[in-house]
């Protein structure tokens, strides 16, 4: 099986070291810019919303379940799973680095997997850190138990694992990775929601919202495909939400590796 | 150290190497052609970053796809300019060093050493965006040689570099030739190569064209006989006497300017032996004579060039 | 009549100094302007194109004053840039008229002359293509090609022979040859390719950390006091060592069939002196000439001192 | 100077290696013109192009049609529905239809204006020719925006030739002398801000698809952005700076301007109609005008710092 380490020996210091030179690699201002922006947009609209609605008619249980079911959930986790999950492979091969990465002494699967590794870290960290201020902006330090904060940050990182080892398969397989992971993220995913039947089994972000729902999202009245959304009622049981996803990661995981040790990626440009 | 057999790879329809057989033996070797000759294809085969479409690769004795037992023991200098911008010099050569197996003390010992081999200690804590070229073609050799690999891959090694850099990095070339490890140079500059080996390996269109010692290579080229310049200030009285040797196949003699006679033989062992005795005798006063092709970029052009 | 002159040019950027108080004649005819790098070669460079104002001292470029004439001396000289550069949507006709037209030339006269440049520089055949498909060497070409068209009487060519292929390099130093003696264009040439320079300059100018270190025609730089004459054998032999110590030679270096020999007569007899020993100890002489430095050697004991 | 070795001038075979040229020079003044010229025929070759430039002239003879209509049938129907001058409301119409694919032209043509330059390194050839940066600014800026201007401006000329026509016999001229001048200023006015916009990215981006990427956000982000401060702002009781908030996107300003120059009145359901904010009262002009200046300043501004003439040598 792809996932045990190629040539089996324990994962030595140059995993680690591997690991910690990557996740400093992503975590370079530059590149984090983008994301940390992305994640104070739910929580700058949280204080915009409590900051204009009177005290008495504010439900911190609405502000939250929008905020983070509808935007932290489904816009900043995919979207950041794309940027990094694409990223850990056609970033190097952009910028031309890729072979020295190849050319190592350290089986292909152990440095897809660190800078894999690198990437989940990075992208479940931002993601925590905006639903948590989100939590606080709705509900207040003192009653924040109230919130459905401990069950999603509980779910944030599988979500993570899940999108990205999708994506990271996409990346070592197709040419660019980042138009058609953006299209099914935001094409595919949100169409199949709406449409009855059992397509929305073919969605990720369906099986999360069986993991941590927000039942308030559900009943507001935001505009007509929210309503469409809330017409399709949840078949899908918990457990075999958690089946298909504890499935899904390790299967797309060790494809992704296995891809990634037999491809070529020489650039075929300078064909001379 | 590497062998090709039968080896070819091509890109769809594009030929990047057509059937190609050889060896590279230790010490250094020349691989030379023109754009488009397969250069960069035999490099990404022998760096194990491609897969050969028929024949087979090896390198010490393993095909060296993905093969993290063969990086071991090679260095590998591409010729692409990819860097991570925001690492410095240092921290680059540390991480790859450390892939490599090397750990704690050592690791930054050796990696000290071969930032000193390549002289950028002092800048080696700046950022590789800010390098100038040549400064990241150092790093590039630095990270090629910090594992201490018997074999070296180095494709346009001393791009960018200024002749001071040059003259080092070849210098150090030469002494890994000595020292017994294989280093297979990839080069445009042909004087430059010249004076680091006279093995070579020419490729001409994807298909090996000549393999071996340069000058042996010349002498074979029987299109072009053997040519000699000779300086002296009696041309002509020499050309007369050069006439009756029968090795002499043609001469040319220009008097306006160098006073300079040219000529050229099919025999240059007997033609050498001979001249001797002829200069002596006749008193001629020759104040130089060499073979003006007998050097890498006449062969070079001859083989390419027809 | 000098092409440039430089008194006491002093260039800063900012707070580094990159030119210090440098006082130089550029001569006519081709000229190799050598450095290691930071010395300030393409700041020199820069400087001559009328881009920096000097932060002190005077440059004149073909009599016009660097710091205040830098359009009309931009009329009258061409740039060959290191990098690959070239207008995007263009093919390479278009490209060379453009840039003759941005010298003022006409539209007509831009485009008849891109033709005529185009073709002197061996890019007869591709010129309908477009200028991203050419290769290395044609690129090169096409940058020497958008230099010449306005008919430039000074050349500055910044590496041109840099990521070339033999074949590529040999043209490339051919043109360069050409253009610069008996057509009325001086050269300048910035490489680090010093046997490239040693075929095509006369003259050579070696600057380093913005100071002048040395400057002369070649020829003279690299001549040899006393005489020493380098001997090439069929293969190393000792005898013949031997044979020129007896003789009052001595053995200055030997690396393989090839060594150089020192001897103490330099009447002329050299020649006859060195087949007298090959005859004597039997090894073959295959060659030997009068030993000159070469370009490299003036080179790295100019900016050693 | 060494001269040229001295053949006979009628010697039978011509000597055709390198002669310099010595041929005329025109002035420095127009080579701004030779920029603008090539960056004009460089945009007209894009794939895009002429599809938009239909697109852009579309709703002009879509309003004539209007136009030819009311005159047989004598009803103008919804072009006066709110009040104000038929031609005049005609002409805005035409005008706001057309400003999204006006913008979209400059976009597709516009990005690789200085951004093209850059990533080619063209900048080291510009600028080593006898020409200022001034002549390279104005002359990309010329270039993109005769492209820009001329995708409204032709059609609008055309549509007044065709209200002439029709509407002579009426004493159209006598009751309406400055319209072509408006019409003119009006579809002036997206090349002016487009352009000189667009420049300022283009100049910042590495790369043309980057160039567009930045500008495309810019103009879309700009619109909700401005809708939702109006919201909170209307919300918060303040109307007169909601009302000046809801203009504040690219093709808000566009519209309230050319709506100021035309004095025209929008058609129902077009512009104010927007839900919830439709009972916002008119927002004063000129800080719409100040706004529209400001952005074209600073898009200038940026293009003229950042396209250098020296790189300067970091550290």
């Amino acid at each position: 099986m792809a996932l045990r380490h190629a040539n089996g020996s324990k994962p030595q210091m140059s995993d680690l070291y591997l690991f910690r030179a990557s996740l400093r690699d992503m975590l370079r201002p530059r590149r984090v810019a983008a994301a940390v922006l992305l994640a104070t947009l739910p929580v700058a609209l949280a204080i915009a919303w409590r900051s204009t609605t009177p005290g008495a008619a504010f439900n911190p249980g609405l502000v939250y379940n929008i905020m983070a079911g509808g935007i932290v959930f489904g816009f900043t986790l995919v979207i950041l799973a794309v940027l990094f999950a694409t990223g850990v492979v056609s970033q190097e091969v952009e910028q031309k680095t890729i072979v020295y990465l190849l050319t190592r002494p350290v089986s292909r699967a152990r440095v897809l997997l660190a800078r894999f590794a690198a990437a989940a870290v990075t992208v479940t960290a931002i993601v925590w850190v905006s639903c948590v201020l989100v939590a606080l902006v709705a509900y207040g330090p003192a009653d924040i138990a109230q919130s459905r904060l401990a069950r999603d940050l509980l779910v944030l990182p599988i979500g993570v694992l899940a999108y990205g080892s999708v994506f990271l398969l996409a990346a070592t397989i197709i040419p660019k990775p980042l138009i058609y992971g953006l299209l099914f993220a935001f094409g595919w995913e949100s169409w199949v929601a709406m449409i009855p039947g059992s397509f929305q089994r073919m969605s990720i972000m369906a099986y999360l919202r069986v993991l941590a729902p927000h039942p308030q999202m559900a009943t507001s009245e935001r505009g007509p495909a929210e309503m469409l959304q809330a017409l399709n009622p949840e078949t899908i049981a918990v457990h075999t939400a958690w089946l298909v996803i504890a499935a899904l990661i390790p299967v797309a995981l060790g494809l992704a590796l296995l891809a990634f040790s037999v491809r070529e990626y020489a650039p075929k440009d300078d064909a001379e | 150290m590497i062998e090709l057999t039968n080896a070819s790879r091509w890109y769809g329809q594009v030929i990047g190497l057509n059937d190609v057989t050889c060896t590279v033996p230790a010490g250094i070797t020349a691989l030379l052609g023109p754009n488009g000759a397969g250069k960069s294809t035999l490099i990404k085969l022998v760096t194990g970053q491609l897969k050969p479409t028929t024949g087979q690769v090896k390198v010490l004795g393993q095909t060296p796809f993905a093969n993290g037992r063969v990086y071991r023991r090679m260095g590998y200098c591409p010729e692409t300019d990819g860097f991570y911008e925001d690492m410095t010099g240092r921290e680059f050569v540390t991480m790859l060093a450390a892939m490599a197996g090397l750990r704690g003390e050592e690791l930054a010992k050796r990696v000290a050493e071969a930032l000193h081999i390549v002289g950028m200690e002092q800048s080696a804590d700046r950022k590789l965006g800010g390098y100038s070229k040549g400064m990241r073609q150092r790093i590039k050799v630095a990270q090629a040689i910090v594992h201490s690999p018997d074999l070296l891959i180095l494709d346009e090694p001393l791009n960018g570099l200024d002749p001071v850099g040059r003259h080092e990095m070849s210098e150090l070339f030469r002494q890994f030739g000595r020292q017994g490890k294989c280093v297979l140079i990839s080069s445009h500059i042909l004087y430059e190569v010249e004076q680091m080996t006279s093995n070579i390996l020419l490729l001409y269109r994807g298909r090996l064209l000549a393999q071996g010692d340069v000058y042996q290579i010349r002498a074979l080229i029987d299109r072009h006989p053997h040519r000699v310049a000779i300086r002296t200030d009696n041309p002509r009285g020499l050309a007369m006497a050069l006439l009756a040797l029968p090795c002499v196949l043609s001469l040319r003699i220009s008097e306006n300017g160098t006073k300079q006679l040219e000529l050229e033989t099919r025999d240059p062992e007997a033609f050498y032996s001979q001249l001797p005795d002829l200069v002596l005798a006749g008193g001629f006063h020759v104040t130089g004579f060499e073979s003006p092709d007998n050097n890498l970029e006449s062969v070079f052009r001859y083989l390419t060039q027809g | 009549m000098t092409v440039a002159s430089l008194a006491n040019l002093t260039v800063r950027y900012g707070p580094k100094t990159v030119i210090h108080d440098l006082t130089l004649e550029v001569p006519e005819g081709c000229v190799g302007l050598l450095g290691p790098n930071g010395a300030g070669k393409t700041t020199l460079l820069k400087t001559l194109l009328g881009f920096i104002s000097p932060a002190s001292g005077r440059g004149s470029v073909l009599g016009l004053d660097v710091a205040t004439q830098g359009i009309a001396i931009r009329q009258r000289i061409g740039l060959m840039p290191e990098v690959d550069c070239y207008i995007p949507g263009m093919n390479a006709v278009s490209f060379v008229a453009y840039a003759g037209e941005m010298c003022g030339m006409p539209a007509s006269q831009a485009m008849r002359r891109a033709h005529e440049v185009l073709e002197y520089c061996g890019l007869g055949e591709a010129r309908y293509r477009e200028v991203e498909t050419y290769s290395a060497g044609m690129r090169q070409r096409i940058k020497l090609a958008q230099a010449l068209v306005h008919g430039p009487s000074l050349l500055f060519l910044d590496e041109p022979t840099n990521g070339l292929d033999p074949e590529g390099r040999d043209e490339m130093l051919a043109l360069i040859r050409d253009i610069s003696h008996g057509k009325g264009v001086n050269v300048v040439v910035s490489s680090h390719l010093l046997p490239d320079v040693e075929r095509t300059c006369d003259e050579v100018i070696v600057l380093k950390d913005g100071v002048m270190k040395a400057q002369g025609p070649i020829s003279t730089l690299r001549e040899t006091d006393g005489c020493q004459v380098d001997v090439e054998l069929k293969e190393p032999s000792p005898i013949f060592f031997e044979a020129v110590e007896r003789r009052g030679g001595k053995v200055l270096s030997a690396e393989g069939a090839r060594c150089r020999l020192a001897f103490a007569s330099s009447d002329g007899t050299l020649g006859a002196a060195l087949f007298a020993v090959a005859k004597e100890s039997g090894a073959q002489l295959r060659g030997f000439r009068l030993a000159q430095r070469t370009l490299e050697d003036v080179f790295m004991e100019a900016i050693s001192e | 100077m060494s001269d040229t070795p001295s053949q006979s001038a009628h010697s039978p075979i011509a000597d055709l290696s390198y002669r310099t040229y010595d041929g005329p020079l025109r002035t420095h003044y127009v080579r701004w013109w030779v920029i603008a010229r090539a960056s004009l025929r460089l945009a007209m070759k894009k794939r895009g192009y002429w599809p938009l430039v239909a697109l852009a002239s579309f709703p002009y003879l879509m309003v004539g049609i209007m136009l030819y209509i009311s005159k047989r049938t004598g009803m103008a129907g919804m072009l006066t529905a709110m009040g104000g001058d038929l031609y005049q409301n005609a002409f805005f119409a035409a005008y706001s239809w057309s400003l999204f694919s006006v913008f979209l032209l400059a976009l597709l043509t516009g990005n690789a204006a200085i951004a093209g330059d850059t990533r080619a390194n063209a900048l080291q050839v510009y600028l080593s020719k006898p020409i200022t940066k001034l002549d390279y600014l104005v002359g990309k800026w010329a270039g993109l925006f005769i492209t820009v201007a001329s995708a409204s401006l032709i059609p609008a000329t055309v549509l007044y030739l065709f209200v002439l026509g029709l509407y002579y016999q009426d004493g159209f001229l006598g009751e309406h002398p400055a319209l072509i001048l408006q019409a003119i200023a009006v579809s002036v006015l997206p090349g002016v801000l487009h352009t000189s916009v667009l420049l300022g990215f283009s100049a910042v981006a590495k790369t043309p698809r980057v160039a567009a990427a930045l500008y495309a956000a810019f103009y879309f982000a700009l619109g909700p952005i401005s809708q939702i401060t109006a919201g909170i702002l209307g919300q918060a009781g303040h109307t007169q700076q909601a009302a000046l908030a809801s203009r504040m996107s690219m093709s808000g300003i566009l519209s309230e301007v050319a709506m100021h120059v035309l004095d025209a009145k929008p058609m129902p359901g077009r512009f104010g109609g927007q839900h919830g904010l439709s009972q916002l009262p008119e927002p004063p002009l000129l800080p719409i005008v100040l706004t529209l200046a400001g952005l074209v300043l600073a898009g200038l501004a940026i293009a003229r710092a950042r396209v250098r003439a020296v790189e300067v040598v970091r550290g």
